[in-house]
């Protein structure tokens, strides 16, 4: 297993700086420049000296270079000397925001833990939706409950989530003054009032994404019981005089859980992608939104960096699921 | 009835067919699955070849090998004057008529989407330049030869008892008019009954059409029943190979021996009375074979010999090919004394031990 | 009294990503920054200059500003404090303007420093700013929200190319405002409190302030009109409709004041044709086939009713207009021409142009139809004004064919992407600008023939329609030399004339306000066009 | 035999239907047996036949719907289990009957270890805490003949061969000591050898422990090797029912004798052509009105096609305890 | 031996037919696929034949400004059954010329997107070489930021689809391709999985022994065993594909903005939700509609398709 990984692992380096280059190509690629932002009363001789000052004039190979020794040299450096007060790194320049010019790594750590928490949560709350869901529609297949969990995740599906969420902020915000309509990402919470506010202002956006992650994972966990719930282990069990709750919920799901963990495992990255119309329409102001604006803003240095993350997470958590799956069947051996 | 003038369809020589492992970080290859490790016999025009062996011990992919449905790691293969392992992979799909295999699993080896008239008319549409018509007569034509009724015709696979499904199988293999046939265990999934049916039928069309086979099968008497000669395999290798009746009167090899008197008989009395020799232990991994015999792990008379030096097949007597240290041509006595209770003792016969 | 009312909440549905104005120009980081940063002197809701950090305006009646306009002289009032403790001094203003114009650091206010040759600090109150020429505008540098001073200790360390790297003295610049920066998070929110050291004792009377960044325009205005969550939101640009819905909650109000957005259709001056090779579309070698016609221009202006486009995109936020330069009075065109439609004048300016209806009802002249392109950034109430329009040119048998590009595409001025403004590959291209302060002269400076964009310059130049007319240029120049205000006046008048009613190369449809909504608990708000609109945040107040 | 014994297990009339979108299927009919103490009896018949459904209407293993245990009882020391609440029934499955299915390689949980799925009808059942059922399921694997138990305990079914597996299957079966054991095709997936091995296995252990068995299978071999008695299945009814020697010796039924006749022998004559049993096995829709054999029957006569035949006795005995056919024709009428 | 001798041919011989009759056959009794494909049939039929009844044109605008003023943001009425919108413009007209584009676009972007998917998924499973450079490929494309290259492939082929095709249909193949090309994924990675799995079956074999050469074992065998993921893909794909255009044209990349399309009016409804509901009403319902039709019909489908469900 160990070797296992550290193979991937290392295989995943150059699948990595691939992809990296690809997207460094792209970006560049994209039309649009950093000045799209810049008000038009702004003289273009003036335009041209911020571009060339953002370094944004340089050839793209010598850029593309520099933001690898910048991503892989000198940031590592800085978060080492962060963490044992040394200072490996010197003055050497970080890799800048063109929108905030401050590191981009400094503002992507200051993004994750709302990401986290918001999105996160969301993805956990769908997942404990979505599990007895999915456990009971394949135990008590075509029942009335079955269909109605078939009906609502196809809603669940089809209905875009500016549409929902915008739905709740109107009936929760406005109209019931429930819950705040707008995230306050400087909350800290310290007592219980502050962790009651908290609760209140990731209630609605938890529930959009809980509602549809838990629409699509409750497919998956169905379909995965229906086809474990037929097997000949499943009679063995029966036949030692075995509960019914023990055979479903030990025998079958335990099998069942295989492939539908992998497969949540699979969808990790995108809580770090964030949601960006989620995070939009109740302001969460998290990765997505990071990553929304520094596209429109041109802000290439930013985009690289939370795109190549992004990226090395999704190859990452391949390499995770893969292992889960190694962990959690028996019968598959990595080595 | 083996005459030594019969033409030989196939021969096999030294077939080696390794799985390979690969481990380590890099990937490297640090292993091979040894499912066929040097495997040599001929096959004669019109005649049956059984292959028995338990499960494992690499049956499958000696008859898939025989057709290069995999790439072979060694040796050669020639079917009716051709090497089959060095063919292009165009003159080998030209080949392809003249040899082709039924299944063990008459399930499993139709595409349950196709319908009975697709599934055998793919050969045709593959090797031949039919017309619709021509096609359906044809189709028909088989599905006579192997009884099947005509209006099945649209039927999909599972609609179909095993029985049928294997016929099924069995005309796909007979649409191009093959000489040769690989039989992978034809009627290890079908019921008692319907293993007759299937049996005869392969017996009539060899009959019909002179057809050679490679029937491979784990049911000892089905074999004793089709095979005119039988070639028992133990992890990837050839123990003994004899003509039939020699090889049920008086197996040589004592792996032979020992599978032979698994086999249960149909039969109260005899069966109480009957010796058994159960074998100790598990077959080991063809990835780690022992050194020496293959099957000295598990030898009832094992001696020092046999976990030194691999035995070789050796003609022990006419047309009685062993290879066994304790078999020797001089007297083709079965390794040890026949009785099963004293199988545990190194037979003293012609052997300086 | 000073931070009596608690907490202040704006939401700016576009969030600061620095507060660093010299970094960056966008609207959201100049305005947020000043809250903290001020400048020497600002304008107010007229236009007017207004001292901030001086005593009094320096003009050449007061000798402020030397006689032949090449030097102005600032005098800070006395006693002043960085919201560190330490004093204010005019070293801090020759250091702001070194930090600008340094070479290596991509000033994004260069423009308010362009013509001084320097500025010096003869005393610790008196600032003189020198210029290379006689300016008749000297009130650039140091004035108003672009271009405010910075605390020479705070950035010293950050001239040239090292100015990106502080970061955190461009999060938290030491101002002199009347709030001070606690937290900083990038694109999402500025915590802010009362500056101990403002120079007004009994301001601010807010203690804090949260600004909060991100989301649309809809959340915004929702946020203070409906649910109250928040005090004051920046341009919630709605449908009038939605708007005054909004408003019927009854929870807050929508500001507006009038600057000199304008709203405007460009006319294609250059054949856009995809058919001419890449290099040749859209310049001056290929004068549109239709629209280098004045008629047609003068049809395409006509069948526009201004008025409802004001009234379905803007409501009470937006006035029909003919002029490109619609304030301040003195260079106000008083042309109204064009605010009646005349679908009937059009119709007989476009036959006497020789285009005849087709058999389909769209005109056509030599076998040719009379088909445009009209292209336009993204953006609900372009998308409406679009449609409107195009109902109207088809009115008159003109086939339009509309585009819309991402706004991020549109402005960005790359010279690969096609669908720029800059590049112009449509007919007609809609979009709004204005000019900084209250000096149309650089503004209609762009209209001149060689700032035209073309290949050779990469697409770079401001003169978007290619308009081209050696008279015009010749009265640009002499704007330039001209300083008695009346006499600019006039020439700024006439200038705006030649761009609209003369030529139609330019079609003005709107002026747009500037809009804000404000609770009703917020009192002191006032709109302000001609500077950062949160210019008095000092004064702000909650109603009790 | 220990005649005048009461039966472990009684079933009478035992009749199961499934209800199918095509109608209902009758895959077992009216199907009686007993079981003695110690006694082995084998049951065999061809695929289909009903052997499987049998058993496991027995004691509730059939999805319902589709199945529908409709008539009959199934007396386990004189109490009807058909009867009694499931949360009873579950008390009976694996503590009193035993049961090992068919497939060794898909019967296992494949994620849970070998020891846990011994352990778990042995806490179930038995009450033992983990340490006593770890120590009985060591017990029982040594039983069953694996070595090395208390290692082999953690290990999982894939790490098995499937003779391990099959033994493994009979461990868990034998776990609470059942007074019946029904084995379900249990050596039908494994070759000769390890056939060979696994009959052994069961012989020792029913001298050993002595519980009835219910031996199901196609193979007569088998069957001539370790059963007592034996019934034959067909067409979901049981068609002829007698002591093992009785019933090779003198076959009574037309499909017994037919079926004899098909198996090829490893000794003895070699037969020039197999004989086969033509024809397709019966649809079991609808309930029976005629004989299930008739269409493949040699000696099928008028009354065949009208009457489903009872079971009847041959020579002295009741039915079900001597030697009994469920068949219209009498060989000896016609023999003769 | 009757089974053996031949048969007597009792009834009159029917040829092989064409395979697809079994499957609509089998189709024909799934009642949820019936009804999804009577739902979709009404809305295709809503969307193609309704101009012919429904005659306002989707663009019109009262030229009067007075009377345009007046038909603005109109709820039901006998003129206008679905209201208007906020320029006057007929929202029944609308949702059916937004319903042919959305459909259109849901359509024939599933279908791309599926054909990639199942392309590269039976490539990657099938052909051991190809699997790594493949999946990596896959890793590549899940990992690229949409907008960008959304922003590329606009900025690319915007103007030549155009010239070839006019504005509209230009827009069309780009704006499908577009979300084709970035959505193939998901159907790449469990297609390949199925086709790992399938290629060891032995009907595969099966067909090598016969000489069937890779290609058509792939189209013969392969591809209809695959089908199942593919339909579980292809319904989820259409859903999707309404609602990515709808972004697409929000962001400027989509249609011209005179051309609704059902994303879109639910889009810009939204800012119009508490006042007039019925605005997001309608194009939700459509959307909605449509996937949960195109659901159930892959559902029988499906079915339909397994001849091992079939006759069930
Ligand atoms: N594709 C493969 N890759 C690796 N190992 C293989 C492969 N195919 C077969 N083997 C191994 O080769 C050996 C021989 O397999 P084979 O299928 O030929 O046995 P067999 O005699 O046909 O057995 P059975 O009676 O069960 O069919 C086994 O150990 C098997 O695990
Ligand atoms: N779930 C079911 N639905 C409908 N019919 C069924 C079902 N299960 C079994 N049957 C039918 O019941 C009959 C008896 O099946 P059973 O499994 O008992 O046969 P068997 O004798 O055990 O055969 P084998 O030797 O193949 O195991 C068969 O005709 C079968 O088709
Ligand atoms: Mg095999
Ligand atoms: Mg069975």
């Amino acid at each position: 297993m160990l070797t296992f990984t550290i193979r991937r692992l290392l295989l995943a380096i150059p699948t990595l700086l691939f992809i990296s280059l690809i997207i460094f190509l792209l970006l560049d690629m994209a039309p649009g420049s950093p000045m799209s932002q810049i008000p038009l009363t702004v003289p273009l001789e003036v335009r041209l000296k911020m571009i060339e000052a953002l370094g944004a004039n340089d050839p793209i190979f010598f850029r593309y270079i520099n933001w690898l020794h910048k991503f892989f040299v000198i940031e590592p450096l800085h978060v080492f000397d962060g963490l044992f007060g040394t200072t490996f790194a010197g003055d050497s320049l970080r890799e800048l925001s063109w929108q905030s010019r401050s590191p981009v790594a400094d503002v992507i750590a200051q993004r994750i833990p709302q990401t986290l928490t918001v999105i996160g949560m969301s993805y956990l709350l769908g997942i404990l939706i979505a599990l007895p869901i999915g456990i009971y529609s394949a135990y008590r297949q075509y029942s009335w409950f079955d269909q109605l969990g078939t009906f609502i995740s196809m809603i669940g599906f089809s209905v875009p989530t500016f549409f929902t969420g915008v739905l709740l902020i109107v009936v929760f915000s406005v109209k019931l003054h429930w819950f705040p309509s707008i995230y306050d990402t400087t909350l800290k919470v310290t007592d219980w009032a502050s962790f009651g506010k908290q609760v209140k202002q990731m209630t609605m956006p938890v529930a959009v994404l809980g509602l549809y992650n838990a629409a699509q994972i409750s497919r998956y966990m169905r379909s995965s019981m229906l086809e474990n719930l037929t097997q000949d282990y499943v009679r063995t069990a029966r036949a030692k005089g075995l509960s019914e709750r023990v055979v479903v919920l030990k025998h079958v799901l335990r099998n069942s859980l295989i492939p539908v963990v992998t497969v949540i495992a699979l969808g990790i990255p995108t809580i770090f992608g964030g949601a960006i119309i989620t995070e939009q329409v109740f302001k969460v102001n998290g990765l997505g939104q990071l990553l929304i604006t520094a596209i429109y803003a041109n802000d290439l240095p930013m985009v690289q960096t939370l795109t190549f993350i992004f990226a090395v997470l999704i190859v990452l958590f391949n390499l995770v699921a893969d292992i889960l799956y190694g962990i959690l069947d028996p019968r598959i051996r990595y080595d | 009835m083996l005459d030594a003038g019969r033409r030989k369809l196939v021969e096999v020589r030294d077939l080696k067919m390794y799985f390979p492992i690969y481990s380590g970080l890099l990937r490297r290859h640090t292993g091979d699955v040894k499912a066929v490790d040097g495997v040599s016999f001929d096959i004669f025009e019109g005649e049956t070849l059984g292959l028995v062996g338990e499960s494992g011990c690499g049956k499958s992919t000696v008859g898939r090998a025989l057709l290069r449905l995999y790439e072979l790691t060694g040796g050669s293969v020639v079917i009716d004057g051709d090497d089959v392992a060095k063919l292009s992979p165009e003159a080998l799909r030209q080949k392809r008529p003249t040899m082709q295999m039924v299944f063990q699993d008459p399930q499993a080896s139709l595409n349950p989407r196709m319908t009975l008239a697709g599934i055998i008319g793919e050969p045709l549409d593959e090797h031949t330049s039919l017309t619709a018509p021509e096609k359906l007569a044809r189709i028909y034509q088989l599905m006579d030869q192997v009884g099947l009724n005509r209006n099945f015709a649209n039927r999909y696979p599972h609609e179909f008892s095993g029985g049928q499904r294997q016929r099924i199988g069995i005309a796909r293999a007979l649409a191009l008019n093959p000489k040769f046939i690989v039989c992978d265990e034809p009627i290890a999934a079908l019921d008692v009954s319907i293993q007759a049916q299937v049996v005869n039928l392969l017996e009539e069309l060899q009959d019909r059409l002179g057809l050679t086979y490679l029937f491979i099968s784990h049911d000892l008497s089905m074999v004793r029943h089709i095979a005119d000669r039988v070639a028992v395999m133990y992890l990837g290798q050839i123990a003994e190979l004899s003509p039939r009746d020699e090889l049920y009167a008086q197996p040589l090899h004592p792996y032979a021996i020992a599978l032979l008197s698994a086999v249960p008989e149909p039969d109260p009395s005899r069966e109480g009375a009957r010796q058994r020799i159960i074998l100790q232990g598990d077959v080991p991994s063809p990835a780690n074979p022992p050194k020496g015999c293959n099957f000295s792990t598990r030898c009832p008379q094992v001696q020092a010999i046999c976990h030194r030096l691999q035995p070789d097949l050796i003609e022990v007597a006419p047309l009685r090919f062993v290879a066994c240290h304790f078999v020797q041509p001089q007297q083709a006595q079965p390794a040890g004394s026949t009785g099963g209770t004293e199988a545990t003792e190194p037979t003293q016969q012609g052997v300086n031990a | 009294e000073r931070g009596a009312d608690g907490q202040l909440n704006i939401i700016y549905w576009q969030a600061p990503s620095i507060l660093n104005p010299y970094l960056s120009s966008g609207t959201k980081d100049v305005e947020s920054a000043s809250m903290v940063l001020e400048p020497l002197a600002g304008f107010n809701e007229k236009g007017e200059v207004i001292p901030r950090l001086v005593t009094e305006v320096p003009t050449v009646e007061n000798g402020g500003v030397s006689a032949d306009l090449t030097s102005i002289t600032w005098k800070l009032t006395p006693g002043l404090l960085w919201s560190d403790g330490t004093p204010v001094t005019s070293a801090d203003a020759v250091f702001t303007w070194q930090y600008c114009t340094h070479p290596e650091g991509g000033c994004a206010q260069a423009a308010r420093y362009e013509g001084v040759t320097s500025v010096e600090a003869p005393d610790d109150l008196t600032i003189k700013v020198n210029f290379a020429a006689p300016k008749p505008n000297p009130y650039q540098a140091f004035v108003g929200a672009t271009s405010p001073l910075l605390q020479a200790k705070q950035f010293a360390e950050c001239l040239g190319a090292k100015a990106p790297e502080c970061t955190a003295a461009n999060f938290g610049p030491i101002g002199t405002g009347p709030f001070m920066v606690t937290e900083f998070k990038t694109n999402d929110t500025v915590q802010m409190v009362a500056n101990p050291n403002y120079r007004d004792p009994a301001k601010p009377a807010f203690a804090s302030v949260n600004f909060k960044g991100g989301g649309d325009a809809q959340a915004a205005a929702r946020s203070v009109l409906e649910t109250g969550e928040f005090d004051y939101a920046w341009n919630p640009q709605l449908a009038p409709e939605v708007l005054a819905g909004m408003e019927a909650a009854g929870k807050g109000k929508v500001f507006a004041a009038f600057g000199t957005l304008v709203e405007r259709i460009e006319i294609n001056m250059t054949d856009p044709d995809p058919a001419l090779p890449e290099g040749m579309r859209s310049t001056a070698a290929h004068p549109h086939p239709i629209l280098s016609d004045i008629r047609v221009r003068q049809a395409l202006s006509m069948a526009i009713d201004r008025n409802l486009l004001v009234e379905v995109g803007y409501g009470s936020s937006g006035r029909a207009t003919c002029n490109l330069v619609p304030a301040p009075e003195l260079y106000a065109s008083d042309n109204t021409g064009c605010l009646t439609q005349d679908i009937e004048g059009a119709k007989k300016l476009l036959e006497e142009a020789g285009w005849m209806p087709g058999a389909d009802g769209i005109r056509e002249k030599d076998g040719k139809k009379l088909k445009l392109l009209y292209q336009s950034s993204t953006n609900a109430v372009r998308q409406d004004f679009q449609a409107l329009v195009k109902g109207w040119w088809n009115e008159i048998g003109i086939e339009v064919e509309l585009k819309n590009v991402d706004a991020s595409v549109f402005f960005g001025g790359d010279p690969g992407s096609p669908d720029t403004f800059q590049k112009f590959y449509a007919d007609v291209e809609m979009y709004a600008n204005n000019f900084d302060g209250t000096d149309p002269e650089p503004y209609l400076a762009q209209y001149t023939c060689e700032k035209a964009p073309k290949p050779e310059s990469q697409w770079q130049g401001e003169n978007i329609n290619r308009f081209c007319d050696p008279a015009y240029d010749a009265l640009v120049a002499e704007l330039g030399k001209t300083g008695e205000m009346a006499k600019r006046g006039e020439i700024a008048r006439q200038l705006n004339d030649m761009l609209t009613k003369d030529s139609f190369v330019v079609i003005p449809l709107v002026d747009r306000g500037r809009t804000s909504a404000a609770s009703n608990t917020l009192g002191g708000v006032v709109m302000n066009a001609w500077d950062s609109e949160l210019w008095n945040t000092s004064d702000w107040y909650r109603v009790k | 035999m220990p005649d005048g014994a009461m039966p472990v297990l009684d079933v009478r009339g035992l009749k199961t239907v499934f209800r199918t979108r095509g109608g209902e299927v009758h895959a077992v009919n009216a199907v009686s047996f007993h079981l003695m103490p110690g006694e082995l009896l084998g049951v065999v018949g061809e695929s289909g036949s009903g052997k499987s459904v049998t058993m496991m209407s027995l004691i509730g293993l059939l999805p319902s719907p589709p199945a529908d245990v409709r008539e009959g009882q199934v007396l386990l020391g004189g109490v009807d289990i058909l009867k009694v609440s499931p949360e009873e029934l579950r008390r009976v499955r694996g503590a009193r009957i035993g049961f090992v299915f068919q497939d060794p390689m898909t019967s296992l949980n494949p994620v849970f270890t070998v020891g846990n799925q011994i352990i778990e009808p042995l806490r179930a059942h038995m009450g033992l805490n983990k340490a006593q059922a770890e120590a009985r399921a060591v017990e029982l694997l040594e039983l069953v003949g694996i070595p090395d138990a208390r290692n082999r305990l953690r290990s999982y079914p894939h790490q098995f061969s499937g003779g391990m597996r099959q033994r493994v299957m009979i461990a868990i079966a034998l776990a609470c000591d059942p007074e019946v054991l029904i084995a379900d095709e249990p050596t039908t997936a494994l070759d000769v050898t390890i056939q060979a091995q696994i009959i052994e296995l069961v012989k020792e252990l029913r001298h050993k422990l002595g519980m009835a068995i219910v031996w199901i299978t196609h193979d007569l071999g088998v069957i001539a090797g370790i059963a007592d008695r034996v019934m034959v299945m067909y067409g979901g009814q049981v068609v002829e029912q007698a002591p093992v020697k009785d019933l090779f010796a003198d076959p009574r039924h037309p499909y017994t004798r037919a079926l004899l006749k098909t198996i090829p022998k490893v000794s003895g004559v070699r037969e020039a052509r197999l004989q086969v049993i033509d024809g397709q096995p019966p649809i079991l829709a609808g309930a029976p009105t005629a004989c299930p054999f008739r269409a493949r029957c040699a000696h099928a006569f008028a009354r065949c096609h009208a009457e489903n035949p009872q079971r009847r006795a041959i020579g002295a005995g009741r039915v079900g305890y001597g030697h009994d056919v469920a068949c219209h024709w009498d060989p000896e009428a016609t023999d003769a | 031996m009757t089974d053996l001798a031949p048969m007597k041919l009792d009834e009159a011989l029917k040829p092989p037919r064409n395979q697809w009759w079994d499957v609509w056959d089998q189709f024909k009794t799934h009642k949820g696929a019936l009804i999804g494909a009577f739902v979709l049939g009404v809305l295709v039929l809503a969307v193609v034949a309704g101009p012919l009844f429904w005659r306002i044109d989707p663009a019109f605008i009262e030229p009067d400004a007075v009377k345009m003023i007046r038909s603005r943001n109109q709820g039901f009425s006998l003129a206008h059954p679905f209201g208007t919108d906020q320029l006057g413009r007929d929202m029944l007209a609308r949702m059916i010329a937004g319903g042919k584009v959305s459909l259109a676009v849901g359509l024939v972007a599933m279908l791309i997107s599926i054909f990639i998917g199942t392309t590269i998924g039976v490539l990657a499973g099938y052909f051991k070489r190809l699997d790594g450079p493949l999946m990596r490929m896959t890793d590549l494309f899940l990992a690229l930021p949409l907008l960008p290259l959304l922003l590329v492939m606009v900025m690319l082929f915007r103007e030549t689809l155009a010239g070839m095709f006019g504005p509209e249909l230009g827009t069309f193949f780009l704006i499908v391709f577009a979300i084709g090309v970035t959505s193939w994924m998901q159907a790449a990675r469990i297609v390949r999985g199925e086709v790992l799995a399938l290629k060891e079956r032995e009907f595969v074999l099966a067909a090598r022994s016969i000489g069937t050469p890779s290609r058509r074992v792939i189209l013969r065998h392969i591809l209809p065993n695959v089908m199942s993921p593919i339909m579980v893909a292809a319904t989820l794909g259409i859903a999707s594909a309404i609602i990515t255009e709808s972004a697409l044209s929000f962001l400027g990349l989509g249609f011209p903005p005179d051309f609704p399309t059902w994303g879109r009016l639910l889009f810009d409804g939204v800012e119009y939700m508490t006042q007039f509901p019925d605005r997001v009403i309608w194009p939700g319902l459509a959307i909605s509609l449509t996937v949960l039709s195109v659901n159930y019909i892959g559902d029988g489908l499906r079915d339909a398709l397994d001849p091992r469900i079939r006759g069930r």
